[in-house]
């Protein structure tokens, strides 16, 4: 550890001593979160690896990390978003200087986004978009159809994937774009899902608009500008994982032995191997991350982290499949007055959303042999054409 | 039993087909499923004026008298179509019970309702525990006066809650016995079950002193044949079940175009498609042949029987699951029909039996061939 | 059944009793079973679908069946050739006349056949194949390397797929020869395979010559006689294996429940799962066979028959992994003094001659999704290339 | 036991693995193979003098007192190789037992030997069932005069043809103990075994009134103490075995062309090494993690090493037969590797146990914690 780290976790300390106050959770200065998170902005603690230019201190990932550490170990919000905050550092990334010096402050000051990319027609194929956005002087007119949107109510802008040039290939005729959500030419409805939930939407644009000025990055160099913001985003739920899902795992591994305490099968042989198998996939998942993490920590890199998602598949099937088995009969009931026929059908519904979302098992196994074992990449018959001339549009 | 010719169960399978392609649609599914009851009595109508409520009723009783080989066949038109509502419950199990017994009289007087789909019978022949073996039955019956009082539980009881009419599988101290009860009447409380599968309604019912008439000649040997009819029946269902959601799949590969083609292309999909066809086919097979053996009552009938009903019933699950990993996102949506199966697959692994127990039940079966 | 066929009944029948003796086995006029065969062929049975021009009768389908039904009755070999006999088949679809009359009557009359399609690079894609035969003269001169050859030992002729022309496609550059196998430019050397038998051969040509009279087909239609002449062998195959498969059933499904009983494990809940799924493999595979017989006997096409291999590799696989279980420690030895160990060893290592041999499973599957489901077929990246530019020339 | 520094480690790991790069290629693991012994003293000596044999043993007895994490890294390397021998046998499950053998003059005799790798010593401890538990021993041993004589059979007795030393663990009226004898004592009748793995070899020995010494302090406690550290050398030597043929698979479906491109662009090949991806990274964390769990002797050490033997023995029999399935015809040759690790893996699937039992005990490890 380098003196300038123990510097700045000084200087942090002392600052939220001074500001924030632990035992309310709140700013000392009376205020909403907002005015919190104007302190934090003004201070430079919300991204604290950027340029003093740009609300941050140019600080290294050392540093930086100690801010975040001292931010979280009182509970104070709005610190080091430079690596969470995905539409503040696609626009720190991408965007041109007018958009960062109006837009960034919003986003670190919590405005949220949902994200509009996937549509009917682009499901594993996320690049064959046909949302199209025609440029009318100052402002694209935008129509078309996304889907899989989560949080599209609470979102103050959509991240929006669309096609600008119908002649380029398919990721070359793509931008990006920042667009305002509350506004006539969009209309969200629920998806309703097969677990009953309805946690996604879909959003219907039609004739939307959205200032020029609020695109991220060149016409044409959306499919980079989104990589990057699905990159960052892994990040997170990379970082976030191990812990989650070994939290999780200690409550399945209760769950199912007391399921089949409960149901009295705990001495069934047959059971008991099952419940074995079940548990093991969960198990060596969770030493898989911590082993990935332990790499990573020694500067390798980790090819296990990428196998975390298709692991976690057959995990959430195979409790379910596991769970099901120990409520035998039991497992056709629902409802409020039978809870563990309820929470079993919702595991078993909700377990696609694993495998399907997000990318499906078989996209995954795509991208683990392709960039983890380098093996060939998939031959794309629409690649190289003009997207006008493929059978996305041409059916 | 008469085995119908070839030709005119063609025929009959065709015209039942046809009914349910146009009363039960995907669309009349979700809207009886919609409904309190889960039961659509004008198609219940509609397939009982076709006979099909008939077909396993004796002739002398104003029925076909064909057998198992003509149920299982019609069931996979049912199960292709997810047909909702008391046909396995009131055509096939009631039907098999009554139809063994030894009672002119409840013979005479409820068969020929039931061919005519005029009368629903319901089975209650398990209890909480859902074990349908004999250890599970949890009503007992005791003699009262000139009749018999029941006490005790049945759940699982499908159909019930549209039941004119319960037969009620009870321990008597002579053993297990069949009562014939009104669910109407006083000492009879049923508690209708939520399901997952709202295709399918179970109840729970409790009785407490509730007066049963006996039927005649019904142990546990005519229970366990009649469960029979309806595993074979159920195989049919899962069967046909299997074989519409997989075209379903199949079709989608077609016209579904990712990546500038259509994702049936794709190995991953290609291969996923090959080894469900093979369990679509294993899934008919094993219907088909318990049902031959059932109704020949051949050496092999319990291998037979076991085999389909863990065959079955693990190929439902699978190609019903699969489809939906194979459609993607758009299955995951409540409108699609493909989680309708999913549902109905995991309840049909759960009827009569699980997929362990049948497995046991088939080496047991083949160790007494050894 | 029509009169015709009770006609050619009797007749065989009559011409049997005359000529064949069934409690020797052997024809009455004494002599080799070549001069039974002989006297087969001259009577019109050896082909009797046909022309009477060409050792024929000119029969209809059942009538012919009929004929090779006598025959089965009584053990005499040698009729109804015109269903089996893959050389003598070959030969009268695509060969010249001169190639029929000369060579037909030597394969009606047990001249052995191997097979030299596979090459070393041409195993999956069995079009591949770099083997050339040049044409010399009256001669073409072949050089290259055979593989997974059986029988070569005592075959007098091989079937040859050998590259003709390397500017065409490449099914297209494909003549079909029938070579003969004893002459001083073929090597024939034993495979190993991992089970310690040695059942095929790598067959080396190093400037062997055939006639250019052997030729089935014209230069370049190679791909197609094979293809036909794989189609018999399937048909051959099929017919068969329905009553193999069921009897090596009833064998298994003994054998499991006896090894269960042998090892004391029979009351083991776990491995009565296991048998029970392994038997139930087996019986469904069976009952598929059946029903697809039943199917075709009624005019409908089965797509069942094409499963069949796939699903045996399954079969075999889980019941040698089953027997593995049952016998527990025992399974690590072998020899002839652990007769059920060296059985169950055989059996794992035999079952990936089904999973691989004759098309691996991914080819099965792939084939099965194409054929019987309709789905897309592979793209091939060389299929339309002259085969001289393909990778498997320039690597 | 000491934890050597994670470099020191890595330096001893990358040194045996060069020295088995050279002196254990895969024509020298055929070569030894094919030997009566199986086994290449040369290469034992190579091994023994890079420390590899004196790795478990204590400090105070000449060796380096590492433990399970150490002998687990190395193991991965033994595994990679297909390393054939006592390895195992001496320098782990002998050395196992006798460190923790409370009889310091055996200690004090035997150790330095095995650690320098002059003495190869084998544990005879299960009987022709091959159980590996308690109940699996089938030896006896009752006082004779101031010894000990033993009876009974011991089978599946690990590099026992090569053994300069046998530990024999039998029943006494005290319970489980262990006894040193000599392989060529009377009363010893040792009897090699066919193995289809040839790089493995066990004997069975029967002993007829055989002279034994008794061990001090060893007791069943002890014994299944030693069979951990071999369980957890086992998976090690399973993860390891994994990777390379893996490994291997990977490298020829990136060369190998079919239909004008490298194999390894199918996606149904590509889909399979995925997968087994998971199993070989899982494999190998499993490992390393009951080998911490041990050394720490920590509270979760019963589900981690029951989660190591099962995990590690199922994948390393998944990946390589699935290797073979990949590779297609040339690896149903005897020339090609492959089945060089398909016979490991079965063999390795049943030495100190099966997996079935091993999932039982660690859902009942998982029990306790619960």
């Amino acid at each position: 550890m380098t003196d300038s780290v123990d510097e700045i976790r000084k200087e942090v300390r002392d600052w939220l001593a001074e500001h924030w106050d632990a035992e309310t959770g709140k700013g000392r200065s009376a205020g909403s979160v907002r005015d919190w998170l104007d302190h934090v902005i003004a201070a430079g603690w919300a991204a604290p690896s950027w340029p003093a230019a740009y609300w941050g201190r140019g600080l290294g990932k050392e540093e930086t990390s100690a801010v975040i550490n001292e931010f979280r170990k009182v509970g104070a919000p709005g610190a080091g978003q430079d690596r969470g905050n995905i539409p503040a550092n696609s626009i720190m990334q991408f965007g041109s200087e007018a958009l960062k010096r109006r837009m960034i402050p919003e986003f670190l000051r919590g405005a949220q986004v949902c994200l509009l990319y996937s549509e009917p027609g682009a499901g594993s194929d996320l690049a064959a978009v046909q949302t199209r956005a025609d440029r009318k002087g100052d402002v694209y007119v935008v129509t078309g159809q996304k889907v899989w949107t989560s949080g599209a109510h609470k979102a103050d802008y959509g991240l929006l994937l669309a096609r600008t040039d119908w002649d380029a290939p398919k990721h070359d005729g793509l931008s990006f774009f920042i667009i305002p959500i509350r506004q006539a030419g969009i209309e969200i409805r629920p998806i309703n899902q097969i677990t009953g939930d309805s946690h996604f939407n879909e959003v219907f644009l039609d004739n939307a608009e959205v200032a020029a000025d609020n695109r991220v990055g060149e016409e044409g160099q959306g499919w980079k500008v989104m990589q990057t913001a699905l990159a960052v985003e892994r990040l997170i739920m990379g970082e976030g994982a191990g812990e989650r899902r070994q939290g999780s795992m200690k409550d399945n591994v209760v769950s199912l032995i007391d399921i089949a305490r409960e149901t009295r099968k705990i001495g069934d042989p047959v059971l008991r191997q099952e419940i074995a198998q079940a548990m093991a996939y969960r198990q060596l998942n969770a030493l898989n991350i911590i082993r990935s993490k332990q790499e990573m920590a020694q500067g390798s890199s980790s090819p296990i982290m990428s196998l975390g998602k298709l692991a976690m598949s057959r995990i959430l099937h195979g409790d379910a499949a596991v769970m099901t088995k120990l409520l035998g009969a039991a497992s056709m009931l629902d409802a409020d007055a039978n809870p563990r026929a309820a929470d079993v059908n919702y595991r078993t519904a909700n377990a696609f959303m694993t495998s399907i979302g997000g990318g499906t098992d078989q996209i995954q196994r795509n991208i683990i042999s392709e960039r983890v074992l380098g093996l060939p990449r998939e031959t794309e018959a629409d690649r190289t054409i003009p997207f006008r001339e493929s059978r996305a549009v041409k059916g | 039993m008469t085995m119908i010719e070839a030709e005119e169960l063609g025929a009959i399978r065709a015209g039942f087909a046809r009914l349910l392609s146009e009363k039960c649609s995907e669309a009349e599914v979700r809207r009886v499923m919609a409904t309190e009851s889960g039961h659509d009595p004008s198609l219940w109508k509609a397939i009982a004026e076709m006979g099909i409520t008939a077909l396993l009723v004796p002739e002398e009783h104003g029925g076909i008298g064909a057998g198992p080989v003509e149920m299982e066949s019609v069931m996979e038109e049912a199960g292709a179509a997810l047909l909702a509502g008391p046909l396995i419950s009131s055509a096939v199990l009631a039907t098999g019970l009554l139809s063994a017994s030894s009672d002119a009289d409840v013979k005479e007087r409820i068969l020929p309702a039931i061919a005519s789909g005029e009368t629903i019978a319901s089975v209650a022949l398990t209890g909480d525990e859902g074990l349908w073996t004999p250890e599970g039955v949890e009503v007992t019956a005791a003699r009262q006066g000139n009749g018999w009082s029941l006490n005790g539980i049945a759940s699982f009881v499908l159909s019930a809650n549209v039941a004119d009419l319960l037969l009620v599988v009870a321990r008597t101290s002579e053993g297990v016995g069949c009562f014939e009860v009104a669910p109407g009447v006083k000492g009879v409380q049923l508690q209708p079950l939520e399901t997952w599968d709202r295709t399918l309604r179970f109840s729970r019912i409790a009785f407490n002193g509730a007066e049963g008439r006996a039927i005649g000649g019904i142990d546990e040997q005519v229970v366990e044949h009649a469960l029979d009819l309806a595993r074979v029946a159920l195989a049919g269902e899962q069967a046909g079940a299997s074989r519409r959601i997989f075209d379903i799949t199949i079709d989608y590969l077609k016209t579904r175009v990712q990546f500038g083609r259509p994702i049936g292309g794709f190995q991953a999909l290609k291969h996923m498609a090959a080894d469900l066809l093979i369990e679509v086919e294993s899934a008919t097979s094993a219907a088909r042949a318990a049902a031959q053996a059932l109704a020949s009552n051949a050496p092999d009938k319990d291998v037979l029987i076991n085999l389909a009903a863990f065959a079955c019933a693990d190929a439902f699950g699978q190609v019903a699951a699969t489809a939906i990993q194979m459609h993607g996102g758009i299955a995951f949506t409540w409108e699609h029909p493909a989680h309708l199966y999913l549902r109905r697959a995991r309840a049909d692994a759960q009827l009569f039996g699980q997929s362990d127990m049948y497995r046991e039940r088939y080496v047991a079966a083949m160790e007494k061939a050894a």
